[in-house]
């Protein structure tokens, strides 16, 4: 059977900071919905959980901050990319219902590397992220020299960013393992890779741009 | 079960403090190394070793000088921030009244530290590492589920603090508020109203502030906001998002399906 | 304690000078806060606004040193009010049982007449010659009465001339006191003079430790007969004592005046036994009077008996010539001199600090070094046992020979202590003691025993029948139930236990180690160990079988003067005994001898104690009897003389100080005088601590509360001097300095008087270089100078001055 | 006005998606915050009666041991004095205790010139005090004080104690006086 044509959309390196990233950011959800659920919360006892949210907290703040370090460059242009919105995210906006739910892939206008829907994510964790890192550390190292009201609406901004995150992060999850139309892109978390079909279905636009980027290049 | 509350009279007190000695005897607490900070008081605050701590004041009053001294520690509110933010329940509502704390089960989150009106509840070990323990007075639980009476209680000579049925306390509160009322006309009966009534009433000839007391202790809006809006909104918010992730899939199921795309 | 603790809840006024309970006595303030809740009322007089006073009705400040002048400005008060307002007082009482209208020989004089000195004083003596401190007696020798008390000869007339002088501006000219401040004390607490009424006065070493202490105590006494409130409920004047058995300590006698009992000490020229008793027995002719303490030859020999059993016969004087006769005072300060001056070489210390406690700490610690050996018996290690690795001083000069034996605690034995309200209590084995330490009486006897072996085996010793026919048979391990047996007593015909020393003889056929015991332990059982809470007939807080109260388990001494000639309480409420004529027997408390009623043919005189029979408001110097029965050794009716080291000039009279006090001339004996050291200094306790510091500046909880020595002054002196909060500040007087923390407070305010502002601080005397907790010592500072008749520092005012460090 | 968090909840969260899960999640916690616990003393409270050793106010205490070793003291709540009440010193009594390291456990001596101690038997030191009194009492002995006979010693002191039970006082006196010693003092004086 000839295989199929793919092509790469992740490279090791930013595979390998994602599911690290995925890794602390999950151990930090268990660990800290023991505060939140308090029915759980007994297994919280002698302090474990918060020595393990500790671990994942510098992993969490860990990650972006070497990844910035390793690859400035496209670290900015991820950042850049988030923050670049033309008129196919608008248009994503628009269409978003009917495609997601009936599969309306035509209402959907060509995507770039990223969907404006990753962008609204990436965003998010841009916002919520320095509030989880910069409550967290007031948490962490400040708690007996500042005002206990700076606590406790840092567990507040804390608590929010969380509800936030998690509540994405089911979207997040969903829609790259279960949702009919994405069923091709876990894969490019795990191998790096997408098939051809998938990346002209779901990022025209990016496809085309790496397709002429590729020949000039003469390719593999 | 009728709930039962102690009842501090500083106008008896004389801060011999066999209360906060009785307290480390009973609870096993090792004293904490201290110097003299140009006062009777010590140790300067409540610690993981220090449950409780009389304070002292020197004041000038209607011409003639008073020294006041003020217990601090547990005050066992009705509407307790500590319960309320306490994520493992190692902090309950004892059906005696009193906050009951359970060691075992704290996480050392801390939380019940820096929400409580009074800053009482204090935490051992390390913020660094987060293994810790928070520490608080424990209302002699195991005494008065024993009927016996809290170590400070019982210590105190001049009958500065008593313990008995809460609206027993109250009535004897009341009471010697009115007496005290010719000599101090702001003399108040704290802890009757305060955050739905508190388990460890004082008798204040003076303002609460006076004697160290915040007027007015409220829960922290933080704790209101926090725990009566944000947390049940983030069920919400999560449960919705799991509905509609739900709808979605099996909408987009049929849907997909329909368009023939795979 | 004339009365208990329990008993200060049945007062309508608590007066406390010279004392902090709060502090020193803190179970005192469980009943003083009754009493309050009661309507009583409670009045503070202290130097410093100490934790007493936090809680006092009235608070008076009062110059260290200046007792006397305001007690006695309260006397003279209350005789006005009493000649004025005669209804509100308890005038049966002054005339019947007070010596008020006793006749007074016509040749005595007093300060008013003598700028401060009693007739008799001779100064190249210092001391008086007392032979007009005497009664006007008719021919059976009964002393002549003016029941209209107008005679200027009688006693309260010479009372009210002698404190005439003492006007309300007198004493706050004199203490420093506010005028308006005195009269509120002095209104307050004359109310208590009224039938029915009763006010205390608490006390402790705020009182007794100045150069005229036992005055400043007679002086209450006098206070509290005008006011008809000693003998009540509720009244008294009642020592709380600083020691667990400080009172057991001294009722068995370990002071060098006494022996068990209050007997005392047999002098050089007691030659024989009957001199000695003849000396010391009081006699007196009114029939009137049960003149009790006559009884002492029977205690006398009853004590020999104990001691020397068989070997103590009426051939040999029942062995009264084995004790050891001095007249010399041999008292603490003495005995320090004498150490000092290589007299004493071998040194006994049980459970004591002196080298922290006594004053002048470094000519005590200075002393020490003199010694040969030293045996400190204590559960710790102490400055005194240590005194040879002190700071600034070289082991190797030492050659002292230092034994630290270690005891057992309280509770790691058995045994019996007496409280201040004369209760002995017996406690019980709770826990073992740490290593090999065990209980003082082991040590004891164990030492006893080879003492005793090494004189028998030396027939050549000196006075050695005195040890080896010492009865000594309690085994290897004494049985304290055993010794308190024979504390109590035995009839010897019957070898059972005595049930009172009423039947205790003088004939060697009956034992009783201590009298003052006798009916602690009988066939019934070890009273002191009785737990029984009935407070039955007239529930006023007795508790009559709660342990065992001397003497005869009497709760409140004097108790026949609760009642009127007729045996009726003056306070129906609060009664302590009542005479049942139908019975013919007193209810409620054991009464003071077993006398009907006074009025009765058979009745006596209230105060059974005296010879007179009747409480003194002078007090005359009688020719036989007790110590106290020879007068006081500084006047007849205590005046106010300025302590030792006094910023001021005596404002009341010509003379300074107590004109008998003993002078020392050693050469660490030095004086202060105000130009260098202006500031009055004072010493105290604090709640936190105990004593010389051994007992709880080695406990951590202890420690946590006050973890160091500090020094208490004024905002206004501090202010003077440069001084903030917690600055490090030194406080010299001529004998030393100590440097510590100062505490800046509002509690020390300086003194007005007569436009005269003197300053006085204060600091706590508990610690020294050994410990968990350690600092200067207070004594460092205070002198080598005592009361005029017992002795005991003068700790609580001397002179000083202090800067920043 | 104060809405406790189940109060809120009832209003807010009825019907909402997340109410379900919040009512299971909060049962817990509702648990929780009425948890009857009677919780078993954590030691003995008292057994053997004593009286306090400091003041002279003759506090009652009971004395809770666990083989020999203290494990609570605290006041005798039968104790007419003190009806179980205790100051801090009271209180901090059970650090008088054989726990307290700094309590004297051995025979110390400490030989004439030494620079500290060294622990000795009892037998040994007892056996050496008897002989040092008796040489002290023996070589300073005073028949006769001018025409008086008098029988005394005045080269050997004793002070203390108010820290003894009555009956160890009564033997000190009376061994006391029967050496012929005279220098006998005691707190009362000081």
């Amino acid at each position: 059977m000839k295989k199929t044509e793919r092509v790469e959309r992740y490279s090791v390196m930013a595979r390998v900071f994602h599911w690290v990233h995925v890794t602390a950011f999950i151990t930090l959800v268990v660990t800290g919905i023991f505060l939140y659920v308090p029915w759980i919360g007994a297994v919280a006892q002698d302090s474990w959980t918060r020595v393990i949210h500790r671990i994942g907290a510098v992993l969490f703040m860990g990650m972006p901050i070497l990844f910035f370090l390793v690859r400035p460059r496209s670290a900015i242009e991820t950042i850049k990319e988030g923050l670049t919105w033309g008129k196919e995210d608008f248009g994503w906006v628009a269409a978003a219902p009917r495609y997601y739910f009936l599969g309306d892939e035509a209402a959907m206008p060509p995507q770039g590397r990223v969907n404006s829907g990753q962008k609204l994510w990436f965003l998010l964790l841009m916002l919520t992220g320095p509030v989880f890192v910069i409550t967290g550390i007031l948490m962490w190292f400040f708690q007996d020299t500042l005002p206990s009201a700076v606590f406790q609406w840092s567990v507040f901004a804390h608590d929010v960013s969380f509800i936030a995150t998690v509540c994405f992060f089911f979207v997040h999850i969903y829609l790259s393992v279960l949702h009919p139309l994405m069923s091709g892109v876990f894969s490019s978390m795990t191998n790096g890779k997408v098939t051809k079909e998938f990346a002209q279905a779901h990022y025209a636009k990016w496809y085309e741009e790496k397709a002429k980027e590729e020949k000039p290049s003469g390719g593999k | 079960m009728a709930e039962k509350a102690i009842l501090f009279d500083p106008t008896k007190c004389t801060a011999c403090r066999g209360c906060q000695v009785a307290c480390k005897q009973w609870n096993e607490l090792e004293a904490v190394p201290t110097v003299n900070l140009g006062s009777y008081e010590n140790p300067p605050d409540l610690s993981p070793n220090t449950y409780i701590k009389m304070r002292f004041k020197e004041l000038e009053y209607d011409k003639s000088l008073e020294w006041l001294f003020t217990r601090r520690s547990c005050m066992h509110c009705t509407n307790a921030a500590c319960v309320e933010v306490c994520p493992t329940g190692a902090l309950s509502h004892h059906p005696l009244g009193f906050i009951d704390y359970n060691e075992d089960l704290c996480s050392g989150c801390g939380y019940c530290s820096q929400f409580c009106p009074f800053q009482v509840p204090r935490m051992s070990g390390s913020s660094i590492t987060g293994i810790r323990k928070a520490s608080k007075c424990l209302f002699c639980a195991d005494r008065v589920t024993n009927n016996l009476i809290p170590a400070c209680v019982k210590t105190c000579p001049p009958h500065a603090l008593q313990f008995g049925d809460q609206d027993q306390m109250l009535l004897l509160g009341r009471q010697r508020v009115k007496e005290l009322k010719a000599k101090y006309p702001d003399a108040y009966l704290y802890g009757e109203d305060e955050l739905g009534g508190l388990h460890v009433m004082y008798v204040l000839p003076h303002k609460p502030t006076v004697h160290g007391l915040p007027a007015d202790p409220r829960l922290p809006a933080s704790t209101t906001v926090w725990q009566g809006i944000l947390q049940p909104a983030g069920y919400v918010l999560a449960g919705l998002t799991v509905l509609g992730l739900g709808l979605n899939y099996l909408v987009a199921r049929a849907n997909v399906k329909s368009h023939g795309k795979g | 304690m004339t009365n208990h603790w329990n008993d200060i809840a049945n007062s309508d006024c608590v007066f406390i000078i010279g004392g902090n309970p709060a502090e020193n006595h803190p179970a005192a303030f469980g009943h003083i806060t009754k009493a309050k809740e009661r309507g009583g009322k409670l009045i503070v007089v202290d130097p410093r606004f100490s934790r007493s006073a936090a809680k006092a009705d009235v608070y008076a400040p009062m110059r260290s040193g200046t007792d006397v002048a305001f007690i006695g400005g309260m006397i003279k008060y209350v005789i006005d009010d009493m000649l004025a307002n005669p209804q509100n007082y308890n005038m049966v009482y002054l005339k019947e049982y007070t010596n008020a209208s006793y006749l007074v020989n016509p040749a005595f004089k007093g300060p008013a007449d003598l700028d401060g000195l009693f007739s008799g004083y001779d100064a190249s003596k210092r001391s008086y010659d007392k032979s007009t401190w005497s009664y006007q007696v008719d021919d059976k020798g009964i002393p002549k009465k003016d029941m209209t008390l107008s005679d200027p000869n009688c006693v309260f007339q010479l009372l009210k001339k002698q404190y005439a002088r003492y006007t309300a501006d007198k004493v706050s000219e004199t203490c420093g006191t506010p005028k308006d401040k005195f009269l509120e004390v002095c209104r307050a607490f004359a109310d208590t003079g009224a039938p029915g009424k009763a006010g205390t006065i608490l006390y402790a070493m705020g009182t007794t430790q100045h150069t005229n202490g036992s005055q400043v105590c007679s002086s209450y006494c006098v206070l509290q007969l005008l006011l008809a409130n000693i003998g009540v409920c509720g009244g008294g004047v009642n020592a709380a004592r600083g020691e667990s058995n400080v009172q057991g300590a001294t009722d068995h006698a370990l002071l060098f005046h006494l022996l068990p009992g209050y007997l005392e000490r047999p002098l050089n020229t007691d030659e024989t036994l009957q001199k000695y008793l003849d000396r010391s027995t009081p006699k007196w002719t009114d029939p009137k009077s049960a003149n009790w303490v006559q009884n002492l030859p029977k205690y006398l020999v009853s004590m020999l008996k104990a001691w020397y059993g068989d070997a103590a016969t009426k051939d040999n004087e029942f062995g009264y010539q084995y004790l050891p006769k001095g007249s010399d005072n041999y008292s603490f300060i003495s005995l320090f001199h004498a150490m000092y001056d290589g007299i004493i070489k071998g040194l006994m210390v049980w459970g004591m600090n002196p080298a922290v406690g006594g004053p002048n700490a470094n000519m005590t610690r200075k002393a020490l070094e003199k010694l040969d050996w030293l045996v400190s018996v204590d559960l710790w290690h102490t400055e005194t046992g240590n005194f040879w690795k002190r700071p600034r001083v070289n082991p190797a000069d030492i050659k002292t020979e230092v034994f630290a034996l270690p005891a057992a605690a309280s509770f790691e034995k058995e045994g019996s202590v007496t409280n201040s309200s004369r209760w002995a209590q017996w406690r019980y084995k709770g826990a073992d003691a740490p290593g090999v330490a065990k209980p003082d009486l082991d040590i004891i006897n164990d030492l006893m025993i080879r003492i005793k072996k090494l004189y028998d085996a030396d027939a050549a010793a000196p006075n050695r029948d005195a040890i080896t026919r010492l009865t000594w048979d309690y085994g290897t391990h004494a049985d304290p139930h055993k010794v308190a047996r024979e504390i109590n007593g035995y009839d010897l015909a019957t070898g059972k236990l005595m049930v009172s020393f009423a039947a205790l003889k003088s004939d060697g056929t009956t034992s009783c180690g201590n009298w003052l015991f006798s009916g602690s332990y009988t066939e019934a059982g070890n009273m002191m160990a009785r737990r029984d809470l009935d407070d039955s007939p007239f529930n006023v807080g007795l508790y009559s079988k709660w342990a065992w109260s001397w003497p005869v388990n009497r709760r409140i001494v004097y108790n026949r003067a609760s009642v009127d000639p007729n045996g009726n309480p003056w306070d129906s409420e609060h009664p302590v005994i009542k005479w049942d004529a139908a019975g013919a027997k007193w209810l409620g408390d054991i009464a003071d001898g077993g006398y009907p009623p006074m009025a009765a043919d058979a009745g006596k005189y209230p105060f059974i104690m005296t010879a007179e029979g009747v409480a003194r408001l002078f007090t005359a110097a009688l020719p036989n009897g007790p110590l106290l029965a020879k007068g006081m050794a500084d006047g007849t009716f205590p005046e106010h003389y300025e302590p030792w080291e006094s910023p001021v000039k005596n404002p009341l009279s010509g003379t300074q100080n107590d004109p008998c006090i003993k002078l020392w001339a050693g050469e660490m004996d030095f004086k202060g005088d105000s130009d260098k050291y202006p500031i009055v200094c004072t010493t105290y306790r604090i709640v936190e601590h105990w004593q010389a510091g051994q007992m709880t500046r080695n406990l951590p909880w202890s420690v946590e509360l006050m973890p160091e020595m500090f020094i208490e002054l004024s905002e206004e002196l501090a202010a003077e001097k440069g001084i903030a909060n917690e600055d490090m500040v030194v406080v010299e007087t001529a004998r030393g300095k100590v440097t510590a923390k100062a505490l800046v407070t509002k509690r020390f305010k300086p003194f007005r008087m007569n436009g005269k502002v003197i300053h006085e601080i204060g600091m706590p005397w508990h610690w020294g270089y050994i410990g968990l907790s350690t600092g200067d010592s207070a004594n460092v500072l205070t002198p080598n100078i005592g009361d005029a008749n017992t002795m005991i520092p003068e700790y609580k005012a001397f002179l000083c001055n202090v800067r920043k460090a | 006005m104060e809405l406790n968090r189940r109060q809120f909840l009832k209003l807010s969260g009825a019907g909402a998606g997340g109410a379900l899960l919040y009512s299971i999640a909060s049962r817990g916690a509702a648990l929780g915050a009425t948890s009857p616990r009677t919780i078993p003393l954590h030691k003995k409270v008292g057994e053997s009666p004593t009286i306090c050793p400091y003041d002279g106010s003759g506090c009652g205490f009971l004395v809770a041991a666990v083989n020999g070793k203290v494990v609570n003291i605290e006041g005798d709540p039968d104790h007419p004095v003190n009806r179980g009440a205790a100051c801090s010193k009271g209180a901090s009594m059970r650090q008088l205790s054989a726990d307290n390291p700094r309590r004297l456990s051995k025979v110390l001596y400490r030989a004439p010139g030494a620079a500290d101690w060294e622990a000795k038997d009892w037998d040994w030191s007892l056996n050496r005090i008897a002989q040092l009194i008796k040489q002290t009492r023996d070589a300073n002995w005073k028949a006769k004080d001018g025409n008086y006979t008098v029988n005394r010693t005045e080269a050997i002191a004793e002070v203390g104690s108010s820290a003894l039970d009555n009956e160890e006082c009564y033997l000190l006196i009376k061994m006391l006086r029967s050496l012929g010693m005279v220098y006998i003092e005691t707190q009362a004086r000081i």
